[in-house]
């Protein structure tokens, strides 16, 4: 292994959970801004340091542990949350050249399979907190997760039919001509949606829903360990735009400027997306959530693989 | 160059294999019984796999897939079965309380 | 197999993120205060259930849509594995591959039709549709 | 280059097919008369495509499934006795309102699918996956037991619990055969390369006790009974029936009829001792029909293994005599259980219930009785006939001890059959009056057909059985002319 | 036409026409109605005696031995074909079988018995077994005769029987059966030798006596056949269903058992262990010789015990066919043809024997010799026939059992003296037994008040009467029996074939 590849190994996870810690206070700007009002603008020039504040108060809260809660996969739950964000990052190819391990053949699938494994921190987070809240919000996670993944896996199976591959690179390499949001427009929906339901981001956030659940699956959880799971939403939320960006946005490509900048353009524009979502939308009643997986994305998402599967075949036989 | 040779993998394999086997044997909760029979079974999809590298060929990696599909037909029918236990009023999933089929004898 | 890198890359790539979380956890585990002892108010040992006391066990028996659930993640999630293996050759397998695939995903949607149908897919009980006037019979009584 | 090695029996497709319209017509709407119409059509149309296929076998022996005449004749016995228990749980179905009964005969066809499948397969593949398909679509049958709810759900568990076992290891062993050969040829694997030849033995050994396992011989017999005690009756039936008839012939296609390594000869030397002894002596301690049989079938294990390990020229036709002989005793007692079986009164599972039989219901009483002789092999049942032959292989090989075996358990068989006719001879506990007759039209006709088929197979064997005499697996060549 | 398929099928077809005339009009007031189906038993017995006739009297001009021959193929692939053939030994056991069931058919009460049609089916149906077994000379079809005859048998005794019938008829099933599979590996055994020295499959009579055999293997197929035989006929040690199969079952099926049943063990010995094996069955006397002086004793014996009518008899039988066992082994003619002639007259007696305790048992219930006595004054017809019968059994000279036992004797002296002491001795318990019997239920003061109860009508007497003279006969003149009934050598191949037989 190169000397720079490890700089860059070491230095990636503390950039992206820099990017995430930032990406809260953005967020919060964000919102005042759609929503007509203030966000946080005491600390620092525009209430920039926020989030350094919220950080050092977080670290320096009690380190606290339910005595009812089974003590160690309450403290494993967060980190396994974010481990598995931080983790799909490693396939991820930022341009032709940069990411971990970009070039990887299956790559697609581990982050599927990262992404699954993700299910475990809410669902250990919700179990070992021995509280009801919490519980209900793990088994509601744990639900919504597991469905969205069967449709996300799903609707990526288009791209993976036009790009004949699992390798991310070559993903983006079939894009040179056109961007996979066109042809995949359909797949693009469904993968979005599911995106947003993987991270349980608004409105999709019943496993929080703050208003019945208290704080869903992490209501037992305060300092470092609550922070690490809020910490690794926002890194999820990096993650999906990025996936975004690279399956259906063609990734770096795009012309003049450094394809580094292009990357980190389109991924900025889809944060922006999610928070605009948020910022919009009412969140619907959790049953509606479920039936909306599994009566419209699963048959849309197999409808979407047939279709591109009898196009691609024509295509090639004609 | 493979990275680990057909003999290694079979010994991870056998290993899993046994901690399954144990835990089946072992084990009275039905859902620890139905993981035990899911350890056992990647176990096999393992030796699949590592055969298949050895031979080079595609064909063990099917098998891997349906062994996946079979692990996973299995343990959705095992839930619902438990579920169905659940529901009609058994409150334990101790396996050893299902006695119902003991068969009933002379004398 | 060329991606031997990258697994090693993506191996050190984890045992890094273990030290990064090791170190998060552990310092605030330093960093933060403490109480023991009576500091410790009776209220933190409870769960939160927003503000009253709790009763009965957390371990609550939930609906059974959960575990149906998870039932049909594990069959469907298995049928999107086996319809990855040809995504990635549909041209290669050419008009029988594609057939294979189609008649899959038929069957795949008749059995989601199927469960469907058999009310497997619903949350909750079903709400009978009761017309209006009923309804008022019901107020009036 | 799938596309020249497509090569599908047509009962499968048929059986898929007609499988997909029924779950369509169910998601459709709900009607249990059509559900079991719909099977039986589909049954007969797959009966009526035994011997056909599509494709062509491929040269290069890759293929995944084989068609001759072994295939064809274990074919049509599975689709004959999945039809007879469809018509078995016609009854039970049309009748008994509560139970949600329209995803029988779906499971009931995918079941009969999956043991379609293996038998007409010549790769791991295919057999296995046929097994599991076959497996599973009985835990969900079993499922559906109508009086002790509770007891058919615990049935399936253990089923699940043991048959996932058994697979497991099965499949541990075709891994092992898999990288021993480098090959998903449906045989036993014969070493290649450097690995140690006990790297062989073991998946032989491994794929044997799987084997065994789903046959239900000795050593791993335990579940048999329990399971088929709580699965209702024609569930127990199919267990009892289709599952050993595709389990054993895959397994002759496995081993072929040559002779084996001699490690295989003593293993099932030992297992087929344990086996009739086990079984029969089993079987002497039931009072419950149900698991009596199930002890009955794990003894005729015994008696088929006995022929599989005597190669040779009585081999073939013993085989597949004693598998006729003992699908069609098998399927007649339990029809004759079904018929006597009434909604609210006695079902026929407690031996004493059979009280007095001969006469309040003597057709029924004459038609079980000459199943049960059949099945200990007396004449004038096809048991006979084929007890004899199983004989003759075993002299024709001078399998002493095994012989020795086969009379004993036929004796101690003789006595627990017998003992059923005498409970049916002796005197009613209650008047004839009192004993409501439930005469079904359908189930009547089953027994008459099955009784025919005992008594002109029992008398005239040349006439009916030898134009069906496949040549099992390797000693015809088929194997030989068609995997290289 | 051929008459020996006819006299196979001719019994299990009638049955069925009984079973149902009885099914036809049960209820009917009228009797003839409701005998319906024992006029069909009677028509079919006399139907076959008349098949029987013509065998006989038709085919007294040939010189072979073998009267009549009948072949065609079943299972060709085996070898296996239906072959029938007659001789006199056949003969003569079926001729034995027809007067017994005439006598049964005539005897038993058949009023108020339920289920008449099922009764008279299965009783035909034994004898369809019985005279299969008589006639068959392929060792498959043998077998099948040998089994199916077992089945009825066990149903008439399960559900006609008395108290204890249950249990009785399944020691009889599973201990015949449990012979007859012995004697199935055996045939097979001999087949599968033969197939090997030669190559052809075949499971013929006359083509199976013709493989050479080593001793110890000729010795051990023997041994095979032998235990079968062995359990019905029924040599000691495996006797033990017979005492209470015969007490348990129906009259009817008791003659049929002691009658015929029994003799198809004989039959079997001769035909089968001394014609196939001669060499093997001569080295087999000393323990054959022994076996039956044991069974003479301990039947005798154990005959002195009983108290139950029909268990004496019982027991009386296994004395009696000790008699057979030298006799059939000793390799002389003189020992064969004493054990034929014990045979017919065991059968004829015995038989009778069991009628008349079934007659007193259906007028007093019970068959306790404790509660029985003085029927001398209220039925003397009855009580005369029973003393006939009973002293023709203690061998009484110039009765049937006395010709047979003699000739046995002396045969046995030859070979062995002290057998035939020992042998004779039994003799002497068979006086105390016979006699102590009589004493007993005819002889003794009445034990019970007896009701006015019918004693045998004339036309029952005449039957008796008929059976008397066959005893006396057998007894005086037993010549003609000897030389008509003498088993056919083997090397005698029937007469002229029209089929051609496979060698």
């Amino acid at each position: 292994m190169t000397y720079p590849a490890l700089v860059a190994i070491i230095l990636t996870p503390l950039f992206i959970l820099g990017l995430a810690t930032v990406l809260t206070w953005v967020e919060r700007r964000l919102l005042g801004l759609w929503q007509d009002r203030h966000g946080p603008n005491r600390v620092g020039p525009g209430g920039m340091f926020q989030a350094v504040a919220d950080g050092t108060k977080i670290l320096f809260k009690q380190d606290w542990v339910p005595p009812f809660a089974d003590r160690g996969v309450f403290v494993l739950a967060p980190a396994i949350g974010m481990m598995t964000v931080l983790l799909s990052f490693a396939v991820i190819p930022v341009t032709l050249r940069a990411g971990i391990a970009g070039d990887m053949n299956v790559g697609l699938l581990f982050i599927l399979g990262m992404m699954g494994l993700g299910v475990y921190a809410v669902v250990l987070a919700g179990w070992s907190s021995n509280s009801k809240f919490a519980l209900l919000g793990g088994m509601r996670a744990a639900a919504q997760m597991i469905s969205y993944e069967v449709f996300m896996g799903l609707s990526l199976l288009g791209v993976i039919m036009m790009a004949g591959s699992f390798s991310l690179r070559d993903i983006v390499a079939a894009q040179d001509r056109l961007w996979f949001i066109i042809p995949q427009c359909l797949g693009f929906g469904v993968f979005m949606l599911a995106g947003i339901a993987e991270t349980h981001r608004l409105p999709f956030d019943l496993p929080e829903g703050e208003n019945e659940l208290g704080a869903g699956f992490h209501t037992e959880y305060s300092g470092m360990k609550f922070g690490m799971f809020f910490i690794a939403e926002y890194a999820g939320i990096v993650l999906i735009s990025s996936l975004v960006t690279t399956l259906y946005l063609g990734g770096w490509r795009g012309p003049l400027l450094p394809p580094v900048l292009w990357f980190a353009l389109k991924t900025a524009g889809m944060v922006a997306f999610f928070i605009l979502l948020r910022a919009s939308l009412p969140r619907p009643r959790y049953d509606q959530l479920m039936a909306l997986g599994w009566k419209v994305l699963l048959p849309l998402s197999l409808f979407n693989v047939m279709a591109t599967g009898t196009i691609l075949m024509l295509r090639a036989s004609l | 160059m493979d990275a680990f040779s057909f003999n290694d993998t079979l010994l991870l394999a056998t290993i899993m294999f046994s901690v399954g086997l144990a835990g089946v044997l072992v084990r009275r909760n039905m859902v620890f019984m139905l993981m035990s029979l899911d350890i056992m079974l990647n176990a096999t999809a393992l030796v699949f796999v590592g055969a298949g590298a050895r031979w080079h060929d595609a064909t063990g990696q099917v098998m891997f897939l349906m062994i996946l599909a079979l692990a996973a037909v299995e343990t959705a029918v095992g839930l619902a079965i438990i579920l169905c236990l659940h529901a009609r009023g058994r409150p334990t999933l101790d396996a050893d309380t299902g006695n119902l089929l003991r068969g009933r004898q002379h004398g | 197999m060329e991606n031997i890198p990258d697994i090693w890359a993506i191996f050190t790539y984890a045992v890094v993120i273990g030290i990064l979380l090791a170190c998060m956890l552990g310092l605030s585990a330093i960093t933060g205060t403490r109480r023991s002892g009576s500091d410790m108010g009776r209220s933190m040992s409870l769960p939160f259930e927003s503000g009253i006391v709790p009763t009965g066990s957390a371990r609550l028996r939930l609906p059974v849509q959960y575990y149906m659930v998870a039932m049909f993640f594990v069959i469907f999630d298995v049928e999107t594995a086996i319809l990855m293996t040809w995504a990635t050759v549909v041209r290669e397998t050419g008009w029988v591959g594609y057939a294979a695939a189609f008649a899959f995903i038929v069957f795949l949607a008749v059995s989601l039709a199927y469960l469907w149908r058999a009310g497997a897919l619903d949350w909750g009980p079903r709400v009978p549709m009761r017309p209006v006037a009923e309804m008022r019979k019901d107020q009036v009584s | 280059m799938i596309g020249h090695d497509l090569f599908l029996p047509t009962p499968l497709p048929v059986i898929c097919a007609g499988l997909m319209i029924m779950l369509a017509a169910t998601a459709w709407r709900r009607s249990v008369g059509r559900g079991f119409s719909c099977a039986g059509v589909t049954l007969l149309l797959s009966l009526a495509a035994v011997g056909r296929h599509t494709g062509r076998l491929p040269d290069d022996g890759g293929s995944l499934f084989i068609q001759d005449q072994w295939t064809a004749y274990t074919a049509i016995l599975i689709v004959f006795s999945s039809l007879c228990i469809l018509l078995m749980s016609w009854r039970d179905a049309m009748h008994d309102r509560d139970a949600l009964v329209d995803e029988y005969p779906l499971l009931l066809m995918l079941g009969t699918l999956g043991a379609l499948t293996m038998v007409f397969s010549v790769n791991y593949m295919p057999f296995f996956l046929g097994l599991e398909i076959f497996g599973i679509s009985l835990m969900g049958l079993m499922a559906f037991g109508r009086h002790p709810v509770l007891a058919g759900h615990e049935a399936a568990m253990k089923y699940l619990i043991l048959s996932g076992v058994s697979s497991a290891i099965l499949l541990f062993g075709i891994g092992l055969a898999y990288g021993v050969t480098g090959s998903l040829r449906f045989m036993p694997p014969v070493a290649a390369g450097d690995v140690p030849p006990a790297l062989s033995v073991a998946a032989t050994v491994m794929i044997l006790v799987g084997m065994f396992f789903k046959l239900s011989a000795v050593p791993f017999h335990m579940w048999l009974p329990d399971v088929m005690e709580g699965a209702p009756v024609p569930v127990a039936a199919f267990l009892a029936v289709t599952s050993k008839i595709a389990i054993f012939s895959s397994l002759v296609r496995y081993f072929g009829t040559e002779q084996q390594a001699v490690f295989v000869d003593d293993i099932l030397y030992v297992v087929i001792i344990l086996t009739i002894m086990g079984g029969n002596l089993l079987a002497l301690r039931q009072v419950s029909l149900t698991r009596l049989m199930a002890c009955s079938s794990i003894a005729h294990v015994g008696y088929l293994l006995i022929a599989f390990l005597c190669p040779g020229h009585m081999q073939s036709r013993a085989i597949t005599i004693y598998l006729a002989a003992y699908t069609a005793s098998t399927l007649g007692v339990f029809a004759v259980m079904t018929a006597f079986a009434t909604a609210d009164g006695p079902d026929g599972t407690v031996i004493m219930q059979w009280k007095g039989l001969f006469f309040t219901r003597p057709f029924l009483a004459s038609a079980m009785s000459l199943m049960l002789l059949s099945l200990a092999g007396i004449p004038p049942g096809i048991g006979f006939f084929a007890k004899f032959e199983i004989a003759a292989a075993g002299v024709e090989h001078q399998r002493d001890i095994l012989l020795c075996v086969l009379v004993i358990g036929s004796i101690i068989g003789l006595y627990y059959y017998l003992n059923i006719i005498r409970v049916m001879i002796s005197v009613p506990s209650l008047p004839p009056s009192s004993v409501t007759r439930h005469v079904r039209p359908e189930l009547t006709a089953l027994v008459i057909v099955l009784t025919i088929i005992v008594v002109i197979g029992g008398l005239f064997p040349a006439r009916t059985l030898h134009p069906f005499l496949p040549v099992p697996a390797v000693a015809s060549g088929t194997r030989d002319g068609t995997v290289h | 036409m051929n008459p020996l398929p006819v006299l196979v099928l001719l019994p299990i077809t009638g049955g069925g026409l009984a079973w149902l005339a009885a099914h036809i009009r049960p209820h009917s007031a009228r009797p003839s109605a409701r005998d319906a189906s024992w006029w069909t038993v009677l028509a079919t017995l006399i139907g076959e005696t008349l098949a029987l006739a013509m065998v006989t009297f038709h085919h007294t001009g040939h010189a072979g031995p073998w009267l009549e021959h009948f072949s065609t193929p079943w299972i060709p692939a085996m070898g296996i074909a239906v072959r029938l053939d007659i001789d006199g030994l056949s003969l003569s056991m079926i001729w034995l079988s027809l007067v017994l069931c005439f006598l049964c058919a005539f005897l038993v009460p058949r009023q108020d018995m339920p289920g008449a049609g099922t009764f008279h089916f299965l009783f035909l149906a034994t004898l369809t077994g019985i005279i299969g077994t008589f006639l068959a000379t392929d060792l498959f079809l043998f077998f099948f005769f040998w089994e199916l005859m077992l089945v009825p048998m066990f149903v008439l005794i399960a559900a006609w029987g008395h108290e204890d019938r249950q249990r009785a008829a399944m020691k009889f099933f599973i201990f015949t059966q449990g012979g007859g599979l012995i004697m199935l590996l055996a045939i097979l055994g001999l087949v599968m030798t033969h197939f090997r020295a030669t190559g052809v499959l075949t499971f013929d009579y006359f083509a199976l006596s013709r493989t050479p055999l080593s001793p110890a293997l000729s010795m051990l197929l023997m041994l095979g056949f032998f235990i079968a035989f062995a359990v019905k006929l029924p040599v000691v040690p495996v006797h033990v269903w017979l005492p209470d199969a015969h007490t348990q079952a129906p009259t009817a099926a008791s003659v049929l058992l002691a009658g015929i049943l029994l003799k198809t063990g004989g039959y079997g010995m001769i035909r089968f262990d001394v014609m196939l094996f001669p060499d093997a069955a001569s080295r087999f006397l000393p323990v054959a010789m022994t076996l039956g002086v044991v069974g003479i004793l301990y039947g005798a014996w154990m005959s002195c015990m009983q108290d139950d009518v029909k268990r004496l008899i019982a027991y009386s039988s296994i004395s009696h066919m000790g008699f057979v066992l030298p006799g059939i082994f000793g390799g002389s003619a003189m020992g064969m043809q004493g054990a034929i002639v014990q045979m017919l007259a065991h059968g004829l007696g015995t038989g009778a024997l069991f009628l008349i305790a079934g007659a007193i048992q259906d007028r007093l219930h019970t068959r306790d010799m404790r509660h029985i006595g003085g029927l001398w004054g209220a039925m003397p017809r009855l009580s005369g026939t029973g003393l006939f019968f009973a002293v023709a059994s203690l061998g009484m000279p110039g009765l049937g059992n006395f010709a047979g036992e003699f000739l046995v004797l002396l045969a046995t002296w030859h070979v062995s003296p002290v057998t035939a002491t020992l042998a004779a001795s039994g003799l002497i318990l068979a006086a105390i037994y016979a006699l102590r019997m009589v004493n007993r239920i005819f002889l003794a003061a009445p034990r019970t008040d007896l009701r006015p109860v019918r004693d045998f009508p004339a036309r029952q007497m005449a039957i008796f009467a008929c059976v008397m003279a066959f005893m006396v006969v057998l007894g005086l003149y037993p010549q003609p029996f000897m030389t008509f009934s003498a088993p056919s050598p083997l090397s005698v191949t029937a007469m002229p074939r029209p089929e051609g037989r496979a060698p």
